[in-house]
Order: C-alpha cells, then sequence, then structure tokens
C-alpha cells in the first residue's frame, strides 16, 4: 500500500521537475533557441557562435572544382574516385604535329590535351580521394582553406539532374582538330546526336487517328530535330553548326533563333556560303 | 437568467410570422457563429501550439510566413501567416479514400465527431449570460455530449480497414469511456456542493462564496484529478495512445487525409477549448475576476467584474488551460495502455470516490457551523 | 450457473500486423512481422535486407583506400568507429605501428563519434516512448559535435577521416580547445537529459522491467555493446583487450545495475549510454591533455598491397563489437571482406525479449537495442 | 591462439583437424565432426567459447567454398579461429543451435555464397530478396540482366 502512495508522490514529483525544465526553456528562449535559419543566416556568419573561423577548418567539402589550365591530364583522380564519377579524355598531339599544350602554374609543361573533364556532382559522395593524389594541386573541394582559389559553393541545386555534371574543359573544337584528332571529335558529335535523339523519344505513342495539324507558323515553336542540319554538306561547317544547335536547344529558345545563331556562327567560317543560308532559312 | 437563443429571439420578434420560424434562425445564427469560432480556434491554436512546442525545444518554429510582408523576426509572432498557410494547405489537399474502406463511414465519421464538439458549444457559456442554450441539467448535458465523440472514432478506425486505425480506434474507446467516470465524479462533487447542474447557477455560487478549487482540499485535489482525466478524454498526451505517432502511425486517422482530416484536427482543438472552459467555469471561478477568489472584498471593489469583461476572464483561464495541456505534451513520454487503465481505474477512482464522501462530511460540518 | 459451452467462441484468433518498411519508428527500413493476440505479441519477426547496398561484393573490386567511405556509410551515425575499425583490420594486415599521435587523435575522434551516437540514441528511444524535447535537445548538442567534425575534415557526418595507417588531416589549429569548450557545454546538458527523461515516471514505468535481456542469452545471440553492458556484462574492449591508445586512460565501464526494475532492462540499457557519454567526456579530457607532437602522414602507405593472408579485428562501436574478416590474395583489392556488425547481432534478440509483451513494448525494446539499418544491411 | 588450447584439441580429435602453419587457425578437414567438435568447444570448462564473434564464408574458386568461425571465450578471454573449406556441394552442420547468433550468420552465408547449412532452423535469405536468383559473393557469378522483370542497373549505360 506504501507503494501505491510512493509511486504517485513519486509522479507527481518528476512530472513537476520536468515541467520546470520545459518552462525555463520557454523562458529563456532568447538564450537557448539553436536554429540557424538557413537561406537566411548562412555559415560564416558572426550570428552563429560556433566558436570558428572557417579559416581554422583543415577543408570544407562543398563542391568539387578544376582549375583546368594547370590539368596535365594524369588522370590520377579518375582512378582514385571510388564511385567514377570523374571522367577524362585526353589527346596527345598526333606523330609530327607542332602543338604547344600549354604550361601549368608549376612550370610543368603538358603533354597532352584534355577535351573532357566532366565530374558528374550528382554521384560524388564528397570523399575527397580525389584530391590527394592530384601533383598539380587543381583539383580541389571550394571555400574555407582554398577560399583564395574559389569562393564557398553552398547550394547549386538544378531542375535536371544531367545539370549536375559539371564541364571543366575549355578545349576548344578548333584546338582538337589542330592537333589531329578529327575522329575524336566525330565520335563525340554522334554520341551527342545519340543523346539528344534519346532526350526527343517520347516512348510508344497510342496511334492517333487523326488528320496532322496544319503546320502553321507558331510564335515559340520548338520542332526542329538536330538532323535537319544534315543538309549542310561540309564536314568543317556542320559540327560547329550542329554546337550551336543543340546549345540552342538545351536554352529551349525558338527555331527561328536557333537558325539565327548557326548562321551567325558559320558565317564567319570558310565555305559557307548564301545559298546554304538560304537553305537553312527554308528549314523553318 | 437569458441565453443567446432567448435574447435573439426577442431582438427579432418584431418581425410578424411564426415562431417557429423565428426559432429556427435564432438557432442557426448562434451555430453559425459557434463554427467560426472552431475554426478560428484550431487555426490559432495550432500556430500556439507549435510556437510553444518549438521554444521548450530550443526551435524557433514557423518563421518564414509572414502577413503583408511584415515579419517578427525572431518573436514570438514570426511566422503568423502560417495560420493562414495552413488552412489553404489543409482544405486544398487531395482527399484519399482507400479503395477497399468503407466509403459512408469513412465520410460520416468526422461529421459525427465535429457534430459532438458543436454540440457541447451549447453548454458552455462564454460570460454572464453569453451562453447559447442555459439548461437547468447544463452539466450533464455536456458531460453526455463530450462522449458523443467516441462513436466517430470509432467509425473512422473501423472504415478506414486498417489494423493500425482498428487498433487506435479501439484503444480510444477504451480510454474515453473509462475517463468518463473520474470526470462525472469529480463534476458530481461540484453539483452536491452547489446544489444545482445549471452552469449559470455554479458559477453564481462561486461569485457568493468562494472559486471552487479553493472550496476545501477535497475540491483542490477534485480539479487536479478532473483536469488530467479530460487531457486524457481528449486524446493529448500523455495519454495519446490512440493515435501514438511512434506506435499506430497515426491511430484512427492514419486513412485520411485533406478535408476530413482537418476536421478531426479542428475538433480535437475544439475538445481542448471545451475541457479548458468546462474546468474554468466549474473550477477556477468561470467569467469572474481574480478578485472574488476567496470573496474577501467588498462588491464596490470588483470593478472589473461585468460582462464583456468576463469574456476576457473566461477565455483567459481557458487559454493558460490549453497551454498547460500543450506544455505537458511536450515534456512527457506517453503511458502505456494497460497504464493508462490502471492510472483511471486505480488511482483516480478510488480518490474521486474517497474525495465524494469526504467533501460530503466537510460540507455537512461547515453547514451546521454557519 | 453460467456456463461457457464452446470455448472457441470467445477466444481471439491472432493478428499479423505488418509494421514497416515505412513507419516511423522502425528506424530505418526495417520490416517487422508482428504476430498479436490483441494488444499483447506472441512473435516478433524481423525482415531485414530492404536497405543491402552490396557493400561486401562492392569491397571485392575497390582498393584498399577506396573502401574507406563505404565503410562510413554502414553505420552513418559512428561513421568514424566504421573507419577506424576497418583501418585497424588493414594495419594488423600489414603489420604496421602508428604514430603515437595518430592514435591518441583517432581515439579523440571516436569518442567524440561515440557521444554524438548515444546522443541520437538516447533521444530516439525517447522519441520512440512519446517524448519528443529530449530529442530535440539532443539533436542540439549533436550538432556540436558535427561542427567539431566539420572544422576537422571538412564533412559532416561521412568523413572519411580515419585511413589505413593514419588519419587524413592533423587537428586544425583551434580544435583541442573548441573540444575543451564543447566538454565544458554538454556534461551539464546530461543532467538536464536525466531530469527531463531518464528519472521521469512516466519514463520509467514504460522502460523499467520491460523486454528483460538475460546476460547468458545476451552472450549466446553475440549481444555486444552497451546493450550487453546493460544486462550486467564489463564486456568492453577498450577494457578488455585495449587496440590503439585504451589503456593509457583512465575511464570506468558503465554496466546496468537494475536501479529502477531488473537488470538488464530496457531503462538499464538506456541508462548505460547516459553513463557511457560521461565516461567517453573523461577520456577525451585526458587524450586532448596528453597528446603528443607528430606526423600524422609518416606511416601512410603510398600504395596499398598486403600480403598473403586473412585477418580478424575486433572495435568497440558505438553499437558494440565491430569485426572485420579480411582475406586478402595479395592484391592491392580484398578477396573478401567480411564485416560483421554489432546491430545485425542485437537484433536477431529482438524476438526473444519482446514475445510476451504489449505492442508499445516491442517499439521500446527496438529502441533500445540502439540498431542502424546502414550497418545490417550493409 | 595459446599452446593450451592446441593441445586439448589435439589430444581430442587428433584425426579430424590440423592447424595452420602460423598456427593462428584451426582447420576441420571432415565437415561431419564439426558437429561434435562445436558441441567441445563450447561446453569444454578449459574452453568455454560462449560467444561466436563472427561466422564468414568465403569463395575459394575451384569450386571450393570455406566458412571461418572465429570464436572468443567471455570469462577465459582467449581466441580459436575454426575454418572449414569443403567442395560447394557438401553440406556443414549447423552451430545455431549452439551459438544463436549463427542462426542469421548462416542464413547470410547461404544468401551470398550458396553454403548450405544442415539442421538450420530456417535456411532461407536473410538480406536479398527470397527470389532473387543466384549466389552473389561467388566469384563466377554473373549479375543478371533482369530482374522480375526490371532491367539491373550493371553499368550507368541503362540511364545515360
Amino acid at each position: 500500500m506504501s507503494q501505491y502512495f510512493i509511486n504517485i508522490y513519486d509522479a507527481v514529483k518528476t512530472m513537476i521537475s520536468g515541467m520546470s525544465l520545459t518552462l525555463e526553456h520557454l523562458r529563456k528562449k532568447k538564450d537557448l533557441v539553436a536554429t540557424l535559419q538557413y537561406p537566411n543566416e548562412k555559415w560564416p556568419q558572426p550570428e552563429r557562435h560556433i566558436g570558428f573561423d572557417h579559416k581554422d577548418y583543415n577543408v570544407i567539402r562543398s563542391r568539387l572544382h578544376v582549375d583546368i589550365d594547370d590539368c596535365i591530364g594524369c588522370m590520377q583522380c579518375e582512378r582514385a574516385c571510388p564511385v567514377d564519377c570523374i571522367k577524362i579524355d585526353t589527346i596527345k598531339p598526333g606523330k609530327g604535329i607542332d602543338f604547344d599544350c600549354g604550361e601549368t602554374s608549376n612550370d610543368t609543361r603538358k603533354k597532352m590535351i584534355v577535351p573532357r573533364f566532366t565530374i558528374d556532382m550528382s554521384e560524388c559522395m564528397y570523399c575527397n580521394l580525389c584530391v590527394y593524389p592530384c601533383p598539380e594541386e587543381c583539383i580541389y573541394m571550394v571555400g574555407g582553406p582554398n577560399e583564395p582559389k574559389h569562393d564557398i559553393d553552398y547550394e547549386y541545386s538544378k531542375y535536371v539532374k544531367h545539370d549536375l555534371v559539371f564541364e571543366f574543359s575549355n578545349v576548344t573544337d578548333q584546338q582538337i582538330v589542330d592537333i589531329g584528332a578529327q575522329s575524336y571529335l566525330d565520335e563525340r558529335n554522334s554520341k551527342i546526336d545519340k543523346i539528344n535523339q534519346g532526350v526527343n523519344l517520347k516512348g510508344n505513342e497510342p496511334q492517333v487517328s487523326s488528320a496532322p495539324t496544319p503546320a502553321a507558323p507558331v510564335q515559340a515553336s520548338d520542332t526542329l530535330e538536330i538532323k535537319c542540319l544534315d543538309i549542310i554538306e561540309d564536314k568543317m561547317l556542320k559540327t560547329p553548326a550542329k554546337k550551336v544547335f543543340f546549345k540552342s536547344k538545351r536554352a529551349g529558345e525558338d527555331d527561328i533563333i536557333k537558325i539565327d545563331k548557326v548562321i551567325a556562327e558559320i558565317s564567319k567560317l570558310d565555305g559557307y556560303s548564301p545559298e546554304l543560308e538560304q537553305k537553312l532559312k527554308d528549314l523553318l | 437568467m437569458t441565453s443567446i437563443v432567448d435574447s435573439i429571439l426577442s431582438a427579432i420578434s418584431f418581425i410578424n410570422i411564426d415562431i417557429n420560424i423565428l426559432l429556427i434562425f435564432a438557432i442557426v445564427i448562434p451555430g453559425l457563429v459557434l463554427f467560426i469560432l472552431m475554426a478560428l480556434n484550431v487555426m490559432i491554436s495550432v500556430y500556439f501550439e507549435r510556437k510553444v512546442a518549438a521554444f521548450m525545444q530550443d526551435r524557433l518554429g514557423p518563421m518564414e510566413v509572414g502577413i503583408f510582408g511584415f515579419k517578427g523576426g525572431k518573436k514570438f509572432w514570426g511566422g503568423i501567416g502560417q495560420i493562414f498557410a495552413d488552412t489553404v494547405k489543409l482544405l486544398t489537399k487531395e482527399d484519399i479514400m482507400p479503395a477497399n474502406a468503407d466509403k459512408v463511414l469513412m465520410l460520416v465519421s468526422p461529421f459525427i465527431i465535429v457534430a459532438g464538439a458543436l454540440l457541447t458549444f451549447i453548454g458552455i457559456p462564454f460570460s454572464d449570460g453569453l451562453i447559447v442554450s442555459d439548461f437547468n441539467i447544463g452539466i450533464l448535458y455536456i458531460i453526455a455530449m463530450s462522449s458523443v465523440g467516441v462513436i466517430g472514432v470509432i467509425l473512422a478506425g473501423w472504415s478506414s480497414n486498417n489494423k493500425w486505425s482498428l487498433y487506435g480506434a479501439m484503444r480510444s474507446a477504451a480510454q474515453i469511456i473509462s475517463y468518463e467516470i473520474p470526470i462525472g465524479l469529480n463534476l458530481l462533487l461540484i453539483v452536491i456542493v452547489c446544489g444545482s447542474l445549471q452552469v449559470s447557477d455554479i458559477v453564481q455560487w462561486q461569485a457568493d462564496n468562494r472559486w471552487f478549487i479553493f472550496h476545501s482540499p477535497f475540491t483542490f485535489v477534485a480539479f487536479f484529478i478532473f483536469f488530467i482525466s479530460v487531457v486524457a478524454e481528449t486524446n493529448r498526451t500523455p495519454f495519446d495512445i490512440p493515435e501514438a505517432e511512434s506506435e499506430l502511425v497515426a491511430g484512427w486517422m492514419t486513412e485520411f487525409s485533406g478535408f476530413k482530416w482537418s476536421i478531426f484536427f479542428m475538433s480535437e482543438y475544439a475538445n481542448m477549448l471545451i475541457v479548458s472552459l468546462v474546468a474554468s467555469f466549474v473550477f477556477l471561478g468561470g467569467w469572474l475576476s481574480p478578485f472574488t477568489i476567496f470573496n474577501v472584498f467588498p462588491d464596490s471593489w470588483l470593478i472589473l467584474d461585468g460582462f464583456y469583461i468576463g469574456i476576457f476572464w473566461l477565455l483567459i483561464k481557458a487559454i493558460f488551460l490549453v497551454f498547460v495541456m500543450m506544455w505537458f505534451r511536450w515534456t512527457f513520454p506517453r503511458l502505456r495502455v494497460d497504464q493508462l487503465m490502471y492510472i483511471c481505474w486505480k488511482v483516480f477512482i478510488p480518490f474521486s470516490l474517497a474525495n465524494l464522501f469526504f467533501v460530503t462530511i466537510w460540507e455537512l460540518i461547515a453547514g451546521s457551523i454557519s | 450457473m453460467f456456463k461457457i459451452i464452446d470455448k472457441s467462441i470467445i477466444s481471439a484468433d491472432e493478428m499479423v500486423l505488418n509494421m514497416g518498411p515505412q513507419h516511423p519508428s522502425t528506424h530505418g527500413v526495417l520490416r517487422l512481422k508482428i504476430i498479436t493476440d490483441g494488444e499483447i505479441v506472441s512473435k516478433v519477426e524481423p525482415i531485414i535486407g530492404y536497405l543491402h547496398r552490396c557493400f561486401e561484393k562492392h569491397c571485392e573490386s575497390l582498393s584498399y583506400e577506396q573502401i574507406v567511405p563505404f565503410t562510413d556509410r554502414c553505420d552513418y551515425l559512428a561513421s568514424m568507429h566504421m573507419s577506424h575499425s576497418y583501418s585497424m583490420a588493414v594495419e594488423k594486415l600489414l603489420d604496421l605501428e602508428l604514430p603515437e599521435r595518430v592514435e591518441y587523435i583517432r581515439v579523440i575522434v571516436a569518442e567524440l563519434q561515440r557521444i554524438a551516437s548515444h546522443l541520437i540514441a538516447v533521444g530516439v528511444f525517447g522519441l520512440d516512448v512519446g517524448a519528443i524535447t529530449p530529442f530535440t535537445w539532443t539533436l542540439r548538442d549533436r550538432e556540436r559535435i558535427l561542427d567539431l567534425f566539420e572544422m576537422l575534415c571538412g564533412a559532416r557526418l561521412l568523413y572519411n577521416y580515419v585511413w589505413p595507417g593514419g588519419v587524413s588531416h592533423d587537428l586544425p589549429p583551434k580544435f583541442i580547445e573548441e573540444t575543451h569548450k564543447f566538454l565544458d557545454y554538454f556534461l551539464p546538458q546530461i543532467d538536464e537529459y536525466n531530469q527531463i527523461l531518464s528519472t521521469n515516471k512516466i519514463f520509467i514505468e514504460r522502460s523499467a522491467d520491460v523486454g528483460v535481456l538475460p546476460l547468458e542469452v545476451g552472450i549466446n545471440y553475440g549481444v555486444t555493446g552497451p546493450t550487453l553492458r546493460g544486462s550486467g556484462s564489463t564486456f568492453d574492449l577498450r577494457k578488455d583487450e585495449p587496440y590503439s591508445v585504451y589503456n593509457k586512460f583512465d575511464f570506468d565501464v558503465p554496466v546496468g545495475e537494475g536501479l529502477m526494475g531488473t537488470v538488464g532492462d530496457c531503462w538499464d540499457r538506456y541508462y548505460v549510454k547516459v553513463l557511457e557519454m560521461k565516461e567517453s567526456a573523461k577520456i577525451i579530457r585526458q587524450a586532448l591533455d596528453s597528446i603528443p607532437k607528430g606526423d600524422v602522414h609518416e606511416v601512410l602507405p603510398k600504395k596499398i598491397r598486403p600480403p598473403k593472408g586473412e585477418v580478424y579485428s575486433r572495435y568497440e562501436s558505438a553499437r558494440g563489437d565491430v569485426g572485420f574478416y579480411i582475406r586478402s590474395a595479395g592484391k592491392n583489392m580484398p578477396d573478401r571482406l567480411k564485416m560483421r556488425s554489432p546491430a545485425y547481432c542485437n537484433l536477431s534478440v529482438l524476438n526473444e525479449i519482446s514475445a510476451g509483451w504489449m505492442m508499445s513494448d516491442v517499439i521500446a525494446v527496438l529502441g533500445s537495442l540502439d540498431i542502424v539499418l546502414g550497418e545490417i544491411d550493409r | 591462439m595459446s599452446i593450451k588450447i592446441i593441445d586439448i584439441l589435439d589430444k581430442k580429435f587428433k584425426d579430424s583437424i590440423n592447424f595452420s602453419e602460423n598456427q593462428n587457425s584451426l582447420f576441420i578437414d571432415d565437415p561431419s565432426k564439426w558437429d561434435k567438435i562445436s558441441k567441445f568447444l563450447h561446453q569444454n570448462k578449459d574452453l568455454k567459447f560462449d560467444y561466436l564473434m563472427c561466422l564468414s564464408g568465403y569463395d575459394l574458386t575451384d569450386n571450393k567454398l570455406g566458412v571461418a568461425y572465429n570464436l572468443y571465450s567471455t570469462s577465459l578471454k582467449h581466441y580459436l579461429e575454426v575454418r572449414i573449406e569443403v567442395e560447394s556441394e557438401i553440406e556443414i552442420p549447423s552451430v545455431a543451435n549452439l551459438w544463436r547468433t549463427a542462426n542469421w550468420h548462416e542464413r547470410e552465408a547461404y544468401d551470398l555464397l550458396g553454403i548450405k547449412f544442415t539442421d538450420h532452423p530456417e535456411l532461407k535469405r536473410i538480406l536479398l530478396p527470397e527470389d532473387w536468383e543466384g549466389h552473389p559473393l561467388k566469384k563466377d557469378y554473373e549479375t543478371p540482366d533482369f530482374y522480375n522483370g526490371m532491367p539491373v542497373p550493371k553499368d550507368k549505360s541503362y540511364w545515360e
């Protein structure tokens, strides 16, 4: 029987002590609130007294960045990556071709060019393992101690997953041609074509038996396919044209603007003729 | 004693039509007002609860949604626009009905619960005379109506065709029916002392003598038993086993969504307000100001009492009790179902019965002394 | 006289209740097939594998360095312990002697991680029995440890910090004083947890005497860590077979004493974790005060290519005895890597100790076992 | 492993066991004897291996599978590693009744490597789905192209 009353007494006592604690937290809310209101207060701001400056950090794992001018294409980082999110292509100058690949900031002569250096940040697991083997220290996580090299990049959220693939290479098509690797360029373009076709695949749509809609010129039309550029016979013109076209298609621009851009691009090159321009305009 | 129905009836009696049609008007108008009151109550209470919880947990709570570009910063009203955002969200959400559910019962059950809450409001005063209908059996009516909701809960749990829901409904039924008893016993104690079931009589008794909570040691204990029992009856933590989110997902509300779910929410918070109002006018002096606690001051001092300021006093008391309920919720763990029954049957009911016995003796002695 | 003629009329059927994989308190994607008779549970069958990520298969095609980030992802609440235990296995295979400073740093981060992991365990157990406020408080304090780790290696949850042969970075300049500051702040908080949760009568009623795990049953099932120590065993690898530099520190091994009920109940398993946080703080303070100077990359192997052989190494993680069984074929990738995960064994005892209790108790027992599904399913 | 354990075991099971060169593990030649040896290891008062730390299966290629048992005594604090290496068709006696840890570990070894244990209470898959084909940790395992009609993503060409 006494246990019965002790239990009731215990319950009342501990309940009151617990409630007094929560009330204290309610009362002292100004000092105790620990929330960091993220989009308004970002990490290095002094409001949040976590006690240390971001210069004190060893490293901040925010986003991988490559100083591509320093990259010698040794592929060490690609090999170190456990999830294969780094993709590097390199081209060595062919025999007998005199091509200057440039120098890094450490005065190392580059032996090859890097036409592709993509990092898929949607797959990256921020393990930092690619950073250590780099002989030129050109791949690193941005921010923190690397702040002088590159600002911290908190949120690089994108609407499409593919936009998280960051391309660092700055090698132009002309350079690839100069180095004597036309075949690489062709292969790449055919791949882009393939992807582009894949993007436009709609699956097995049910057959609609109604009459085809009249091809009225619509203001915001997006009907042209990259295949239509096949009317350009000259390869030297076709490649840059397709590139511009593809870029413009990504941006979701009108057909008219697409064709205008293509014309503007190829009119600078040799082999351009007014007939070709007329042909392109006829596409619309 | 007047009530709202009487006043409205006398106010519109100049229209020369049948008294029965006028009566319909006189009943519908307070009904609408009460419904709006319930809706307002849930909007404000949810915000209040979220903020109280946040500050107790060292968080800030809703902060982003302001009104008209006004944001209070890290203040209590920091995200006051959340009230409207929540309402719009709840009312426009998709209403999902499980394929194998009993569709009719599932549709009906939220409205039975909300009807129970609305019906209880008829007997609840907001100030002296501000009551829809002042029955002579007011307290009995409140006890009866507050358990209508359990029918809706069982229907909701059964019709969802979900094991978790059924568990929740069965637990809820057992819990509400059990806790009716200590609630009834403690209200009976008050009725014995003041000799009336009518709400206005109970408050008038307190105005003449003293608040019931300080009337005798036994009524003091009775208040706490009553309050904890009503917390249990409204399914709030630490007695929230019917909807225990870590065990039963959401209990009997698991399969409900959108508007139906917001109706549940509305009735839950309405019940909280109802029980707080009942506790205030039965034990805490209703619409009387704090000067009347022991009734020692002469009548000329009681300038803080009156019809309009009475609303304020009653609501202050009720809101404080609602806050205490929230305070419970954000402090305590949840009880197990057998412990819940233990507390009811082995602690509260013996104590209430003992209370009932001693208070009658107390009254006999006090009556013979005076 | 009344007499029940046919008993089958009133006897209730048993019901199969499917808890999870999507359920608020199964700590991840665990599925429990519960056979109940009303509220009383007669059998619990855990069904695992919903988070299986082929860790062991992956390891057979990754080099030894590349495995470290994957071990982090096994027990994501105690990543430092996982990479530390894996590194110890590889070092045993390579026969490496580590610099003193590396061992001290490893001990410091491991004990900080133990506090962080136990904070989650304590808070989540409160959440499982219905107390929400202690959970947010423990998360608030864990956040400070994560801040320290972020300062150390840049990552907040999955660190890739402890490597075979060393650690990735030396301590940053202000780390030692910040850690001291954190401990000064943290120790009074434990009293607050005790005040709001451990000594609360409702909490005691919910957890004391519930799900009692007898010591022999625990050992037979391979239960380790705080879960076994709650049953009264002093089995702790840090004391029994001190690896790293644990033999240099003075600390106690808290065991369950049945303060509120029987030895080995949920409350004991919970309270051992609370006490262990204090002991970890003690170890950290000693290590911070006596940390020697040195180079942390001194013996870091350039390329890990261990000789042929096999090794089994053990480690006391926040959840128990982590074992790594590695067979090397002399290549730069392991031939076979098996992780003995503590929570895997701890979970297998669930049916034994929760059968016969109520539905709510199954949740409490599951919470007190402190499982991490990432580690169970691997 | 101490000399003492070797002595005790050598005396009792001379014919059916041998030790590896550096004497850190015990090989059992005849798996059918494992039943008896395990009981002896568990119950002998000088050995008292009451705690099975780990049970790992491994593939030796050439149609041979192995199981390594890492035993520990919590009271006497000594270790023993026992290994059984058999042709993949031969079944190994289960120890799930002695050390109940072995229940799930043996299921895992069966699941991932296809090692069969006799007298196991319920030998079925534990980590993989019930209808998965093959045992992934075998060296000759090839990932199937489809599982229940869904393509198994082997490389990125499926989505890139």
